[in-house]
C-alpha cells in the first residue's frame, strides 16, 4: 500500500495536499484498496463551503458506498470533474486523482491530522 | 410429521443419533429454562389439505367480490382487465419459489424480467431511469419526498391536497419521524392551486408533489407546476395513473423530475389493497438517489449480455447508518404481473383501454346529468373517473346499491367536506348494459 | 438445449397483437374530443407487439433460467428459503380474496376481516406478544414502524431525548438503516465471538438517551443469546424498549417467545417463518407485534371485532398513523394463514424443530473441512468462516459459486460481517435426510477441489445460462432499460 | 535547433521581430530594439521580460520548512508566510548548486525559483534531498509563466491592472491571487536589474493575454519589452551574480562575496561544514570589480596576471551602459582584491590594465 510523503492524512482515510493557502483533498491508496473498484464519485459544488468532518461527497465502489470527509475546513475552489466519466482514475494512483481543491480556512487545521509516518503506522492497526 | 416436512420419525432419530443427541429437547438445552414455553401453543390443530380447503373457501365466501358486484369503485386501486396469461406465467413456481437475484448466474429470469420492467416504465412515463419498484403508490410517493429532501438538503415538502389522501396519510407518518415539514397546497375547482402553490415555493422547498390524473380523476397542468419549482430550484414529484400514460402526454416531457404512482391497474389483482407495487422513475440526474434495487445490463465472462443488480453500493445493507431508505425488496412478483400485463396488451392495447375508460366515463357522466340524477362537481379534464354530487349522502346510496349488486363510487364525503359527493371509476370492464343498469338502480334510489 | 437471448422487445413486431377489447359499446369519442390537445401524448409508448404464444414462450423461457425452491434445495441463510405451500397459492387466488376491493363496505370484506382478525391473534399466540398490526408491507418496512412505535412512546412520555437505538455489530445491515430514516441513532456495540452481545459494553451504552436496543434471537451466527434475560433487565432499567427482529423465529416455534424474553416489540416476516414465497424479491409482509405499552401508537386501522362483526378501527388517538395506503399485504397474509391453519399446533413446533435439526445435522457434516466452532449448538442456521485449507486465492464467493455447478443454491455469504468469508447456512425443515447428506457430500468434494483444483472454483459457474458477471461495468457504464442498450 | 524549448510567448516575440537566440537550452529573446535602449528604458522608466524559462519547485508538506531550511544556505526559518528570501543550495564542499528564491506560501507551503539552466539539476537535487524529509516537492516548472515588469515606472503601469494597491507589497514580498487584467496571478517585489519592480507568475495560457495588455497599459510610459541582452547587462551593473559566472559548483557564496546571504548560526544545512570550515580558515579567492583602463572588452573566463602569474578569471565583463567605462568582476587570489590593487586581464594574448574597484558600479533603486 502507497503512502506518499509530504501529504496530511484523516483517520477516515483522505489525503491532504497543501498548496500555498489552498490544499487539494483526495482518498489515500489504502482506501482506494479497501473500496475495490471504484464506480462513482460524488463530489461538491464549487464554492459550497464545509467545516472539517462534514461530508464533501461519496465514493461508490461495486461493494460499498462511503462519505468522504472533509479532513479541513474550506471553500471549494474547483473539483475534479474528470473523475465524473473515469472513476477509476482514483484507482489507478489514488495521489494523483484528487477530488477537489479547497481554500483552507485555517491552516492550523493540518496540525491535527496525520503525516505519512503516523498514517503508515495508523493503517498498520488497522 | 406434518406433510410440509419431509423426513419420517426414524430419519429424526437417525439424525439425532448422527449429532450425538438423543432427544430433540437436547437441541433447545441452549435456552434459558425460565424462556421455555413449556406448553403447546394455543393453536388449532393441524388441518388435512381437505380441512384446509374448506376452511379458505368459508372465509372467501363470506366476502361479496367485484366479480359478484359490477364495481365503479376505484380511487386509488381499479378494476381493469386482466388477461388470463398474467396469472398463468406469473404464477410459475421458477418465478414465485426464488428468492431476490443475488446470485445473478441463477436468476436471470428474475432480473431481466426487472429490466424489462423498467424500460417499460420509462416508456410510459417518459424518464430515464426507473427502479425495481418499492411497496406502493404511497410508499413511492414517501420515498421520493424523502429522496427529494435528501437531493436538495432542504427539509420542506409541498403536496397538493387533490394528492389522495391515503398518500398524504402515509406522507404524514414517514415526516413525523424524519423531519420533514409536509406544507399542503389547497385546491380550486378540482385541481391544485397554482397560485397558492407558487406563493408557497421558495429556497426552502424542496420540491412538490402533485397528482395527475388527481384523487378526483381530474388531469393536472404538470408543466405549470414543473416551471414553479423550477424556478426555486426544487423537484417536481409526479404521482400518475400508469394506464393514463398511454394517451396523457408524459410528466417527463413536462418537466418532472421524479415520477411514481400506483401500479396495480398493471395486471394486478385489487386483492382488498395489496400487495400492490409502487412504480419510480427519474431523470438520469437522480440515478444515484433512487432509493431500492435497480437491475443493470453488463457482460458475463464469456462476453454475453447479462443482467445483474446494480447501483448496489446506495442500498441500505452497505450503507448502514448513512441510509436515506430502508428499502429492501422490490415487489418481484408484482412487477412480473405488470410487465406481463403491458407486453400482453401491447403498444396498442394499452391505448385501447385508457379510450374506452374514457369513452365509457363520459358515457355514464352524461347519462347521470340527462336523468338529472346528479351533477358534475368539476368541471376539468378528466381521465375515467370524476366526481359527481348527488341528492343524498354518498353512504346511503351506496347502501341502497349494493342490494341490487352495484359497488358504488367512493365517498368523497369521508375524505374532504364535500356532501352527497361521489367518485366515480368507470374502467374497459364496464358495459353499456352495466352502466344503464347502474343509471336505473340510482334512479330508483332517489 | 440452447439458450433463450431474448428481451420482449427484440421479438417485438409491427401488428402482432395478443390483445383485443370488445367493440366500444358506447359513442367512439376521439381522444382530442376528450382532452385537450395539450394534454395528450404526442409519442406512442414504445411497449412491444408481440402475440399471445410470442409472451408464452418468453415467460416460460426466461423463468427457466432462475434457480427456485420448487426445483431444488436453497439453504440461504437468515432467509428462510423453506416449501411454499401451493395451498397457500390456491387460497390466495380464490375470487373471494384476490377480488376484493379495499374501498368496500366492511360488511362485504366479513370473511376477510375475520381472516386478518385471525393471523393478528396467531401471531401474537407464536410470539407472545399483545396485540399485532398487519399493515407494514416488509420486514424492513415492519422494522420502520417497530422503531416509529419507540419513537412515539418516548416522546408520548416526555422523553424527547431517547433518541439511541442500539445494535450489536451483528446485526443486519437494514437495522441501521432503518434506525437513520426514523432519524434514530446507532449505537454499535461489540458482540464475542459466538455472536452474544458483550455485556459491558451493553452496559456501558445504555442511558438517559437509550430509546432501545434492537436484537435477534437466535444471533445473526443462528446461536440462542443466553443472556437475553440480562440484556432485557439491562435496558429496561436504563428506561428503553427491547425490539426483536423476527428474522430467525423459525428456529424457536414452539419453544420459547419473544414475548417471554422482555422484548417489547418486534417484527414477522411472513415470507421467511410463514411459507409465503419470496417472489423473485417480494412482495413481502412485516407484520409488527407490541406489548401493552405500545398498542395505543399502533398504526390505523387496527380489526376489531364487535360481537360476531369485524370491521375496521380508526379510532387511535395516539396512533402513527398509516405506513401503507389500505391495510396491508392482505394477499400476503391470505397465504400465511393458510400457514399457520395447515401447520396447526403441532406443525409450527415441529417445523420450529426439524429446522433446528437439520441445520445441526448439516453442520456436523460440514465441520471437518469448514470453519466451525467445535461442540457448537446451532439454531436454525450456521455461520462457517469459510474452508479450513484452500488453494492461494480461493474465497467464499469462488465456493459458492462452485455450487452452483453441483445444482445447489449457495448459502448467504459474508454476512454476517463480523465473520470473515462468511459461508451462512440454513436448510429450514423443509428438506430432507437425503438432501442434507447430498449436500454435505457436495460441499466436501468442493473443499477437495479448493485444495487441489482452485480453477474448478474460480471460473464457476461453469453450466449456468450465464458465467460470473462483470458488475464493474455494470455500475460504471450504467445500462438500466432497453432504450440505453441502443445507444452503445 | 529544434529541441530548444520555447516560452508560451515564443510567437509574441517573434511577431515583434525580436532577436532569438539559444540560452540554458531556450530559444529566448535576446533584444528587440537593441541591449542599449531597452537598458535604459529599464533604468529610466519600465522594461518588461519575458523569464518563464526559470524552473519553479513547489515543496509542501508537514517538513517543508524544516527541509528548505536544510537545503538553503539562508534562514529560511525567519521568513514569514508572504516573503521572499534570495539564497543559495550548496552541496556538501559548499560549492554552488543553484541561487534561487525562496518563497514561502504558507506555514508548510514553499515555493522556489531557480535558474533555467539548472532545473534539470536541481529538480533531481531536492527531491533526492527531499527524500529524507516529509514533504512532496515536485518541480512544476511546466505550469507557469513568469513576467518580469523592472524599472522606476514598473508600478505605476502595473497598477493600472489590478484593483490590489501594490504599495502593500513591499520589497521582497509578494502576494498570490492577485488579479491583473483580469488573470489570477502571483506577484513579488522582486527583480534581477537593480531597479524596482515586479515579477509575475501566472499560467501559461494566459501569459501572452498578460504580456500585450501590461505593454498595452504601459505605453505613454514607454514601457518597453527587454530581452536577455539588457537583462544581464542590468544584473551585471548592478553585481548581481549570475550562475555559470560569478558562482558555479566550483565556487562557494563566500568566495562570491555572498557570505551576506549565508546564515551559518542557525540549524545544520547543505554545506555548512564546508562553509564554516572555509570561513575560519579564511578565504583563497575572491570575487572583485574592476575596470578596464586600456581598450578591449574582457570576456567570462580570461585569466587574469600579476606579474606573469595567474591570479584569477574574468567572471563578467562589460561595456556597462549605464557608468559607460569597460568594467567587470572577476574571481581572484585574495591577496589581490583590495581596491586600486592593479593586473593584467589576457584579452585574446594581449595584457591590458585593470584596477580593482569597488564592486558596487550601480547604486540599486530598490523601493524599500
Amino acid at each position: 500500500m502507497k503512502v506518499q510523503s509530504g501529504l496530511y492524512y484523516s483517520e477516515d482515510h483522505e489525503w491532504v495536499r497543501v498548496d500555498g493557502k489552498t490544499a487539494y483533498i483526495g482518498i489515500s491508496d489504502f482506501a482506494q484498496h479497501e473500496l475495490g473498484d471504484i464506480v462513482y464519485v460524488e463530489l461538491p459544488d464549487e464554492d459550497d463551503e464545509f467545516d472539517k468532518g462534514d461530508s464533501l461527497g461519496a465514493i461508490e465502489s461495486v461493494k460499498a458506498a462511503s462519505d468522504i470527509l472533509i479532513p479541513v475546513s474550506g471553500r471549494v475552489i474547483e473539483i475534479n470533474d474528470e473523475l465524473d466519466d473515469a472513476p477509476e482514475k482514483v484507482n489507478n494512483d489514488a495521489y494523483d486523482a484528487w477530488l477537489i481543491k479547497v481554500e483552507l480556512k485555517d491552516d492550523a487545521e493540518l496540525e491535527g491530522l496525520m503525516n505519512a509516518e503516523a498514517y503508515e503506522a495508523f493503517i498498520e492497526s488497522e | 410429521m406434518h406433510r410440509y416436512i419431509p423426513n419420517s420419525e426414524k430419519d429424526r432419530v437417525d439424525m439425532l443419533k448422527a449429532i450425538g443427541k438423543e432427544k430433540i429437547d437436547e437441541l433447545f438445552t441452549d435456552i434459558p429454562e425460565q424462556f421455555r414455553l413449556g406448553r403447546d401453543l394455543d393453536l388449532e390443530a393441524t388441518k388435512t389439505e381437505l380441512e384446509l380447503d374448506r376452511l379458505m373457501k368459508s372465509l372467501a365466501a363470506k366476502n361479496k367480490n367485484i366479480d359478484d358486484l359490477t364495481c365503479f369503485l376505484g380511487a386509488g386501486a381499479y378494476d381493469h382487465f386482466i388477461p388470463t396469461v398474467v396469472n398463468h406465467l406469473a404464477g410459475r413456481s421458477e418465478f414465485y419459489t426464488a428468492y431476490t437475484p443475488y446470485q445473478p448466474e441463477i436468476s436471470q429470469g428474475t432480473l431481466q424480467n426487472i429490466f424489462e420492467y423498467q424500460s417499460l416504465i420509462c416508456e410510459l412515463t417518459g424518464m430515464d431511469v426507473s427502479n425495481a419498484s418499492v411497496y406502493d403508490g404511497a410508499h413511492a410517493a414517501a420515498e421520493a419526498a424523502v429522496m427529494t429532501c435528501a437531493a436538495k438538503k432542504r427539509d420542506k415538502l409541498l403536496v397538493s391536497s387533490t394528492v389522495h389522501p391515503e398518500i398524504r396519510q402515509v406522507l404524514k407518518t414517514y415526516f413525523r419521524f424524519r423531519g420533514i415539514e409536509l406544507i399542503e397546497v389547497p385546491m380550486k375547482d378540482g385541481e391544485t392551486d397554482y397560485d397558492a402553490l407558487a406563493e408557497m415555493t421558495d429556497k426552502t422547498v424542496a420540491g412538490a408533489l402533485i397528482q395527475s390524473p388527481n384523487f378526483f380523476g381530474v388531469v393536472e397542468n404538470i408543466k405549470k407546476v414543473s416551471e414553479t419549482m423550477k424556478e426555486s430550484k426544487a423537484l417536481t414529484i409526479v404521482s400518475v395513473d400508469p394506464i393514463s400514460l398511454a394517451v396523457l402526454e408524459p410528466p417527463g416531457k413536462l418537466g418532472a423530475d421524479i415520477v411514481i404512482g400506483e401500479g396495480q391497474a398493471l395486471g394486478n389483482d385489487v386483492a382488498l389493497g395489496g400487495p400492490y407495487f409502487g412504480f419510480m422513475a427519474v431523470t438520469d440526474k437522480l440515478v444515484r438517489k433512487v432509493p431500492g434495487r435497480i437491475c443493470g445490463q453488463s457482460l458475463d465472462e464469456d462476453g454475453k449480455r447479462a443482467f445483474v443488480l446494480t447501483l448496489q453500493a446506495r442500498e441500505q445493507h452497505i450503507r448502514r447508518f448513512k441510509a436515506t431508505s430502508n428499502i429492501c425488496t422490490n415487489q418481484g412478483l408484482m412487477i412480473l404481473k405488470a410487465a406481463i400485463y403491458m407486453n400482453t396488451v401491447g403498444k396498442e392495447g394499452l391505448k385501447d383501454v385508457a379510450i374506452q375508460s374514457m369513452q365509457k366515463a363520459r358515457y355514464l357522466r352524461n347519462l347521470l346529468m340527462e336523468k338529472g340524477l346528479a351533477e358534475p362537481v368539476f368541471d376539468k379534464p378528466y381521465f375515467k373517473e370524476f366526481a359527481m354530487k348527488f341528492t343524498k349522502p354518498v353512504a346511503e346510496i351506496n347502501e341502497a346499491l349494493l342490494e341490487s349488486g352495484f359497488l358504488g363510487g367512493f365517498d368523497l364525503n369521508s375524505r374532504y367536506p364535500m356532501p352527497n359527493t361521489m367518485l366515480i371509476a368507470v374502467t374497459e370492464k364496464r358495459t353499456k348494459a352495466e352502466m344503464d343498469a347502474f343509471v336505473k338502480a340510482l334512479e330508483v334510489i332517489k | 438445449m440452447k439458450h433463450y437471448e431474448k428481451l420482449i422487445f427484440e421479438v417485438s413486431k409491427p401488428g402482432r397483437k395478443a390483445f383485443h377489447l370488445p367493440t366500444i359499446d358506447v359513442d367512439d369519442l376521439s381522444l382530442d374530443e376528450m382532452l385537450p390537445e395539450d394534454l395528450i401524448r404526442k409519442e406512442d409508448a414504445e411497449l412491444p407487439e408481440v402475440s399471445e404464444m410470442d409472451i408464452v414462450r418468453h415467460y416460460t423461457n426466461i423463468s427457466q433460467k432462475n434457480y427456485s425452491i420448487d426445483k431444488g434445495f436453497y439453504p440461504l441463510g437468515s432467509c428462510t428459503m423453506k416449501y411454499n405451500p401451493k395451498a397457500n397459492e390456491d387460497a390466495a387466488s380464490n375470487p373471494g380474496f384476490k377480488n376484493l376491493h379495499p374501498y368496500q363496505p366492511e360488511n362485504t370484506i366479513q370473511g376477510a376481516l375475520e381472516l386478518m382478525y385471525e393471523l393478528s391473534d396467531m401471531l401474537a399466540e407464536i410470539s407472545g406478544m399483545d396485540k399485532v398490526t398487519l399493515q407494514p408491507a416488509a420486514g424492513a418496512q415492519g422494522e420502520l414502524t417497530g422503531l416509529m412505535l419507540i419513537k412515539a412512546y418516548h416522546e408520548n412520555r416526555g422523553d424527547h431525548q431517547r433518541t439511541k437505538i442500539i445494535v450489536p455489530d451483528s446485526a443486519h445491515g437494514t437495522n441501521p438503516a432503518t434506525a437513520a430514516v426514523v432519524g434514530m441513532e446507532i449505537i454499535e456495540i461489540p458482540s464475542d465471538h459466538q455472536g452474544n452481545v458483550d455485556m459491558d459494553a451493553l452496559r456501558g451504552a445504555v442511558g438517559e438517551d437509550t430509546a432501545g436496543l434492537m436484537l435477534t434471537n437466535p444471533s445473526t451466527l443462528g446461536l440462542f443469546e443466553k443472556n437475553i434475560g440480562d440484556i432485557a433487565e439491562v435496558v429496561h432499567d436504563a428506561g428503553g424498549l427491547l425490539y426483536y427482529d423476527g428474522a430467525n423465529m423459525n428456529a424457536i416455534m414452539g419453544q420459547c417467545r419473544p414475548g417471554d424474553m422482555g422484548f417489547d416489540v418486534m417484527h414477522y416476516n411472513l415470507h421467511k417463518t410463514f411459507s409465503t414465497p419470496h417472489g423473485g424479491g417480494g412482495p413481502g409482509a412485516g407484520p409488527v407485534g407490541v406489548k401493552d405499552i405500545l398498542v395505543p401508537f399502533l398504526p390505523v386501522p387496527m380489526i376489531a371485532k364487535e360481537a360476531d362483526t369485524y370491521l375496521f378501527d380508526y379510532d387511535k388517538p395516539l396512533t402513527i398513523g398509516k405506513v401503507k395506503s389500505f391495510y396491508g399485504n392482505f394477499n400476503i397474509l391470505v397465504r400465511a394463514f393458510t400457514y399457520i391453519k395447515a401447520m396447526g399446533r403441532e406443525g409450527i413446533k415441529e417445523a420450529g424443530e426439524t429446522a433446528v435439526l437439520n441445520a445441526n445435522y448439516l453442520m456436523h457434516q460440514m465441520m471437518d473441512l469448514y470453519q466451525i466452532p467445535e461442540e457448537m449448538l446451532c439454531k436454525h442456521e450456521f455461520v462457517a468462516a469459510g474452508l479450513k485449507e484452500a488453494a492461494e486465492g480461493v474465497t467464499t464467493l469462488d465456493v459458492a459459486k462452485r455450487i452452483i455447478d453441483y445444482g445447489y443454491h449457495p448459502p448467504t455469504i459474508y454476512f454476517p460481517l463480523i465473520v470473515h468469508e462468511a459461508l451462512m447456512v440454513e436448510p429450514t425443515e423443509t428438506e430432507s435426510k437425503e438432501t442434507l447428506d447430498d449436500f454435505g457430500k457436495v460441499m466436501k468434494q468442493i473443499a477437495h477441489e479448493a485444495k487441489d483444483e482452485p480453477e474448478l472454483l474460480k471460473n464457476a459457474p461453469h453450466q449456468t445460462p450465464v458465467r460470473r458477471i462483470d458488475e464493474v461495468r455494470a455500475a460504471r457504464d450504467l445500462i438500466l432499460k432497453y432504450k440505453d442498450s441502443l445507444k452503445e | 535547433m529544434d529541441d530548444l524549448k520555447r516560452t508560451p510567448l515564443h510567437q509574441t516575440h517573434v511577431d515583434a521581430g525580436a532577436k532569438m537566440v539559444p540560452f540554458a537550452g531556450w530559444d529566448m529573446p535576446v533584444q528587440y530594439k537593441g541591449l542599449v535602449p531597452e537598458h535604459e528604458a529599464v533604468r529610466n522608466r519600465a522594461g518588461l521580460f519575458d523569464v518563464s524559462h526559470m524552473g519553479e519547485v513547489d515543496v509542501d508538506g508537514p517538513e517543508a520548512l524544516a527541509f528548505v531550511d536544510y537545503l538553503v544556505v539562508g534562514n529560511v526559518k525567519a521568513l514569514e508566510p508572504g516573503k521572499v528570501l534570495y539564497s543559495m543550495m550548496c552541496y556538501e564542499n559548499g560549492g554552488i548548486v543553484d541561487d534561487l528564491l525562496v518563497y514561502r506560501r504558507a506555514e508548510h507551503s514553499f515555493l522556489l525559483v531557480i535558474n533555467a539552466g539548472n532545473i534539470e539539476k536541481d529538480d533531481a537535487w531536492i527531491i533526492e534531498q527531499a527524500k529524507k524529509f516529509d514533504v512532496y516537492a515536485r518541480n512544476r516548472s511546466e505550469d507557469y509563466a513568469q513576467l518580469a515588469i523592472q524599472g522606476p515606472l514598473a508600478q505605476g503601469v502595473l497598477q493600472k491592472l489590478t484593483d490590489l494597491d501594490l504599495d502593500t507589497i513591499g520589497f521582497f514580498e509578494f502576494k498570490e491571487n492577485v488579479e491583473i487584467a483580469g488573470q489570477s496571478a502571483l506577484v513579488s517585489r522582486t527583480g534581477y536589474t537593480g531597479e524596482d519592480g515586479f515579477e509575475i507568475y501566472t499560467s501559461p495560457d494566459v501569459a501572452t493575454k498578460l504580456w500585450t495588455e501590461i505593454l498595452e497599459a504601459g505605453k505613454n510610459e514607454g514601457t518597453e519589452p527587454a530581452g536577455l541582452g539588457a537583462r544581464d547587462t542590468l544584473r551585471f551593473e548592478a553585481t548581481l551574480p549570475l550562475y555559470g559566472h560569478e558562482i558555479d559548483k566550483d565556487v562557494t557564496p563566500l568566495e562570491a562575496g555572498l557570505g551576506f546571504f549565508v546564515f551559518l548560526d542557525g540549524d545544520d544545512f547543505i554545506g555548512k561544514e564546508a562553509l564554516l570550515k572555509q570561513k575560519s580558515e579564511g578565504l583563497e579567492l575572491k570575487l572583485v570589480g574592476f575596470e578596464l583602463l586600456d581598450k578591449g572588452i574582457p570576456r567570462q573566463g580570461y585569466n587574469i596576471f600579476h606579474n606573469g602569474d595567474v591570479i584569477g578569471k574574468v567572471t563578467t565583463g562589460y561595456k556597462a551602459p549605464t557608468v559607460g567605462k569597460v568594467i567587470g568582476l572577476a574571481l581572484v587570489d585574495i591577496e589581490y582584491t583590495k581596491l586600486d590593487t592593479e593586473f593584467e586581464v589576457d584579452i585574446r594574448g594581449k595584457k591590458k590594465k585593470a584596477v580593482v574597484i569597488s564592486k558596487r558600479f550601480y547604486t540599486k533603486k530598490y523601493k524599500k
